[in-house]
């Protein structure tokens, strides 16, 4: 159960799905991530994890008010303990891990997690992409909070996270097919039917549909 | 002769017997009021005035309910464990007495059904008969909850039961006797009740006596927040209804015992005091009742005041705290009858 | 006449419970057969106007003891599969001799108690039996039977000693 | 144990075997158990009576709240706050209603700040007025638990009175309040805060310092406060360890920067220090409400908020404290359509009850029940 991989979801541009039950124009969306205006004093955790890790942030980006590092996922766990370890910024409190699904992209996944410092009462965010299987390493042994919070991007979007110490689906049934956060799963129907076989729900409804006009 | 020694005694089983079981009921709904009360509630309203009927409407209730016997339940142990429970609870008032003779139709009736001369005794054995259906109840129903419950129960009416009957003790080495009626009479004799030459021991006792009948905050075997309803969760309809009614039925046992021993049983307040006289113009029967109840009162009120005990602190007052002082007043009681 | 009858059929009981309480195959149905056995048995000491034993031989043996077998037998799981039950090791025959043993003690006694009369202050005192039970049994504790009496309560205390012990083994 | 056949079997496997035999015991608390305040499974395996092990099941409650929001239009979505803690459905409302705004830059008008500010405090009072009844009626108290809710009735009448509703509210609108008070209801709450404060110490009377109460709560799952900030507990659970951390104090919202208030927390960090923190909230709350009511500022209740809601592309997290802790609103906006592209909660509860298998285990199963109620959990929050 632990170690069994991320349900492998059908790929985003499947021609099965039907195209009216999929939000087509919000699919394209693409997060903007802008930059941090260039008046704006850097805080200095990102300027200390630019300084650390050379080359590692991607992108530093700043909107009404918060500021966010997008970084790979393999530089993820080493930054998460440098940010959480040092007293200068010590982000000790992983408020929240969450995701967001963009379908269009092919590292479709923005794995966010929200930090926040007890002692400087400051928040940090990072953001990690990530394909529809790449690994991104659970960071449960740096802030035990994540537990169940990854453990629900798991179950919601699937994302495969690798080294949870208890990796399964916690707010859908165990036995659940497909990951209902994610853009492409459909919005009626049965939806672990189409998931398994799509060809078989269009049928269904193709009959349903025949069976209400007569 | 035939009155005398079979229908005078019937008679009295008769009377007895419905005035507990209607005691009992009646009791349920004091019990619902007092805590309605106590919780600025009203309590039942509906039936009858002041909800007063309330107590039919529930048998009829229980009477009428489906009785579900669980699958896999051991089919005749789970029937008669409510029978075990509710048996010893209702035969316990053979011994009690209710006040002294009185002349009815010209013959000296006594107010209780027979004064056995080991009557305490007799209480304490019978009472520790009810542990049966307790344990089988929760054994029977074949289900987790309620045997953890049926264990957790046992446990405690066993160890509280030592302590009960420590404190007896003591009070057995200051009445010189094991008769209910003579306990009584010996407290008349004395000129005070019990309580007061037994203080310890009363309260130990009273402890003991709502540990016994699992009541709050002793109620653990069926906190219905821990154990979804305690030994009796698999039970229904009339079978859980003689649960029930025990628990209550045993409420009173444990008030009139205590009212016998350590409240003077029939007698008026200060029985020595002359000046008080006046107060024997309410018959003897009564004051019984009302110290029972007042007893049964104070049952209500703790457990509408108190959290509940967790089973090992409950444990541990039972054996180290109880238990010792219970000891240590026989021994007290002791050297004072000898030094005397 | 009616004391007789009273006493075949709680004897009768007394030998019924006792064989169920062996050939029962459900461990607390035995045990709740030996409850009923020790019940007819305080119902025989209530006929032979010994309230006191009868008492305690409810407060003592089927309030307390059995309560404790079946504590034991309801936890420890004693449904075992039918081909258990055939013991290898049976000894039918030394089974068989000791219950002739018991038998012929039972046998010597009722042909002792022929012999030797009845002791005749108990029957002078037999009237006051009823009333005096308890203080009659508390003096011949005391006196007669001392020795006995504290004997066993050294063996109730070491017992006791011995149960925590096991219990608490980090004491 | 018990008498099926299946049981057996296990026994037989497990040898050698030692002298006595000790089995476990697993046992399901929930989903369907009086004290589990919902739907809330918990499965046990018990040595006696003792926990050994324990996995906490949610999802029984999952409506799918975050997706449905991607689905509904921003004004929509307020009235499925609601239904996440329903017990302060007026919190999340402001939690919401306050990120959208933190998204399209929205003025706020202080009249309604202060409205606001009001209402999530008399929501911290009915909430934790709902925690002390359960919390006490599991450890058996069961008066305080109706004593609780009498004053919690109080809250739903004013909140009736203000919005209409007494449970799912629906009372922000994004940019400030669909309604203005109620004339006279500011008297009302005032008569309210007397009323508390003397029920509080009606409360206190019965348990700080109940013996019994002592014994059940004192040293009955003590975390520690590094223990509390790694495992994410926020609100008066991490607080009760001794954490200084309020949102309402750190990162002022509404009309808190103008509030004086103080902060509780505790010591040890056990099932008593919580109850010390909440309770002594009460009276912090009371104390807000009067301020916000006596200095309610004159003025429009909702500011310039064009007719169609249609943030501007980009993502924010915004997080308030609510009565059980941090909740928090992830919210990503494409700036094209009327209904957001990403929602996500932050539930206080979901987090704090990770904590649970923490906390419970190797105490007993009453404590069990004690330290459910002790976190504070609501499961329509939980499982959203």
């Amino acid at each position: 159960m632990v170690d069994e991989p991320a349900k492998p979801a059908p790929p985003a541009a499947k021609p099965a799905a039907p195209a009216e039950h999929k939000p087509a124009a919000v699919a394209a969306y693409l997060p903007a991530d802008p930059p941090a205006p260039a008046d704006l004093a850097v805080p200095k955790s990102i300027g200390a994890v630019h300084a650390a890790f050379p080359g590692a942030v991607e992108r530093v980006s700043y909107w009404v008010g918060d500021w966010t590092i997008i970084i790979p996922a393999d530089k993820l766990l080493d930054i998460g303990r440098f940010l959480r370890d040092t007293p200068d910024f010590a982000f000790d409190f992983c408020s929240d891990v969450t995701a967001a699904d963009y379908p269009s992209r092919p590292q479709r996944f923005d794995v966010i997690y929200c930090l926040y410092s007890m002692k400087h009462r400051t928040r940090l965010r990072i953001k990690v992409r990530a394909g529809d299987r790449d690994p991104v390493p659970s960071v449960t042994s740096l802030w035990p909070a994540a537990n169940w919070l990854e453990r629900e991007v798991y179950d919601l979007f699937g994302v495969n996270f690798t080294g949870h110490p208890d990796r399964r689906r916690i707010l859908m049934p165990e036995d659940w097919q497909g990951h209902p956060q994610r853009k492409d799963y459909p919005l009626e129907g049965p939806g672990e039917l189409l998931m398994e076989n799509p060809l078989d729900w269009l049928r269904l409804r193709q009959a349903k549909e025949e069976a209400e006009i007569e | 002769m035939i009155i005398d020694t079979y229908v005078i005694p019937l008679l009295k089983i008769l009377i007895v017997l419905n005035a507990t079981l209607v005691g009992v009921t009646f009791m349920v709904l004091l019990e619902r009021k007092v805590i309605a009360w106590v919780q600025v509630r009203l309590g039942p309203m509906r039936v009858g005035p002041y909800g007063i009927l309330q107590p039919i409407a529930d048998a009829v209730k229980l009477l009428l309910k489906e009785d579900i016997t669980p699958a896999r339940a051991d089919k005749w142990v789970f029937t008669a464990a409510p029978i075990i429970v509710m048996v010893p609870a209702l035969i316990t008032f053979a011994v009690i007495p209710f006040g002294p003779a009185v002349r009815l139709f010209g013959r000296d009736v006594p107010l209780y059904i027979t004064d056995i001369n080991v009557g305490l005794l007799y209480i304490v054995s019978v009472a520790s008969i009810g542990v049966y259906g307790i344990i089988l109840g929760g054994w029977a129903s074949n289900s987790k909850y309620p045997l953890l419950a049926s264990l957790r129960a046992s446990a405690q009416l066993i160890s509280y039961e030592v302590a009960v009957t420590m404190t007896l003790v003591s009070l057995i080495m200051t009445a010189g006797t094991l008769s209910m009626v003579k306990i009584v009479e010996s407290q008349y004799m004395a000129g005070v009740w019990y309580a007061f030459v037994q203080p310890v021991a009363f309260v130990v006792f009273f402890i003991g006596a709502l540990a016994e009948t699992n009541r709050a905050p002793f109620d653990m075997a069926e906190a219905e927040q821990e154990l979804t309803g305690g030994f009796h969760t698999e039970y229904s309809g009339m079978r859980f209804a003689l649960f029930f009614l025990a628990e209550y039925a045993n409420m009173i046992v444990i008030s009139s015992v205590s009212t016998t021993l350590f409240l003077g049983g029939w007698l008026r307040p200060f029985p020595n005091v002359a000046a008080l006289s006046f107060l024997d113009f309410v018959p003897a029967w009564i004051w019984f009742l009302l110290k029972t109840f007042a007893f049964l009162y104070v049952f209500l009120w703790v457990r509408a005041t108190l959290p509940r005990y967790r089973y090992d602190q409950l444990m541990r007052l039972g054996w180290k705290v109880l238990i010792p002082i219970a000891i240590a007043n026989i021994i007290v009681t002791g050297i004072v009858k000898v030094a005397l | 006449m009616g004391e007789a009858i009273a006493f075949y059929v709680i004897s009768a009981l007394i030998l019924g419970f006792a064989v169920l309480v062996i050939t029962t195959r459900n461990t607390v149905h035995s045990v709740l057969f030996l409850v009923l056995n020790f019940l007819a048995v305080a119902a025989l000491y209530v006929l032979l106007t010994a309230q006191f034993l009868a008492v305690i031989q409810i407060l003592v043996y089927a309030g307390g003891i059995v309560v404790l077998y079946l504590f034991v037998v309801m936890l420890v799981n004693l449904k075992r599969p039918p081909e258990v039950h055939a013991d290898p090791h049976r000894r039918s025959s030394l089974g068989f001799s000791l219950s002739v043993l018991v038998l012929a003690e039972l046998a010597a006694i009722v042909v002792y108690g022929r012999l030797t009369p009845a002791p005749v202050a108990a029957t002078a005192e037999g009237t006051d039996l009823a009333v005096n039970n308890v203080e009659r049994i508390g003096y011949l504790l005391y006196t007669d039977y001392l020795i006995p009496f504290e004997v066993a309560s050294m063996l109730l205390l070491v017992a006791m000693i011995g149960a925590i012990v096991l219990a608490k083994r980090e004491l | 144990m018990g008498v099926g056949p299946h049981e057996k079997v296990k026994m037989e496997a497990t040898t050698p075997r030692p002298a006595f035999d000790t089995e476990e015991l697993v046992i399901n608390m929930g989903p369907q158990h009086p004290s589990t305040h919902g739907v809330l499974r918990v499965v046990l395996r018990l040595d006696g009576e003792k926990v050994v092990d324990s996995d906490v099941i949610i999802g029984y409650l999952h409506r799918g709240i975050e997706k449905l929001s991607e689905n509904r239009n921003w004004t929509q979505i307020i009235l499925l706050t609601d239904r996440m803690d329903y017990i302060a459905a007026a919190t999340s409302n402001v939690g919401y209603c306050q990120t959208v705004e933190k998204l399209m830059a929205l003025e706020v008008p202080r009249r309604a700040q202060y409205i606001r500010t009001a209402l999530c405090e008399l929501q911290r009072i009915a909430s934790h007025c709902l925690w002390l009844g359960t919390h006490a009626m599991d450890i058996g108290a069961m008066t305080v638990f109706l004593y609780a809710f009498r004053e919690r009735e109080l809250i739903l009448d004013l909140f009736e009175e203000y919005c209409g509703a007494r449970l799912t509210y629906n009372s922000m609108r994004i940019g400030g309040l669909p309604l203005d008070i109620p004339s006279g209801w500011d008297k009302k709450v005032l008569a309210f805060c007397d009323i508390q404060m003397q029920k509080v110490d009606e409360y206190e009377e019965l348990l700080t310092n109940n013996r019994i109460w002592l014994e059940r709560t004192r040293d009955i799952g003590v975390i520690s406060a590094r223990d509390a900030t790694a495992i994410g507990l926020s609100g008066p659970a991490l607080r009760g360890s001794g954490v200084p951390r309020d949102i309402r104090k750190d990162e002022p919202y509404a009309a808190y920067s103008e509030m004086k208030f103080d902060v509780p927390i505790g010591t040890r960090g056990d099932t008593y220090d919580r109850y010390l923190v909440r309770l002594e909230e009460f009276r912090q709350s009371v104390r807000i409400i009067r301020q916000a009511i006596e200095g309610l500022p004159e003025g429009p209740i909702i500011g310039k908020v064009p007719r169609l809601i249609k943030p501007p592309a980009g993502e924010t997290y915004h997080a308030i404290e609510s009565p059980k802790g941090e909740i928090g609103f992830f919210i990503v906006s494409d700036g094209k359509s009327t209904n957001p592209y990403r929602f996500r909660v932050r539930p206080p509860s979901f987090c704090n009850l990770q904590a649970l298998s923490r906390l419970i285990k190797g105490h007993l199963v009453a404590d069990v029940v004690a330290l459910i109620g002790s976190i504070d959990i609501v499961l329509g929050e939980v499982d959203r």
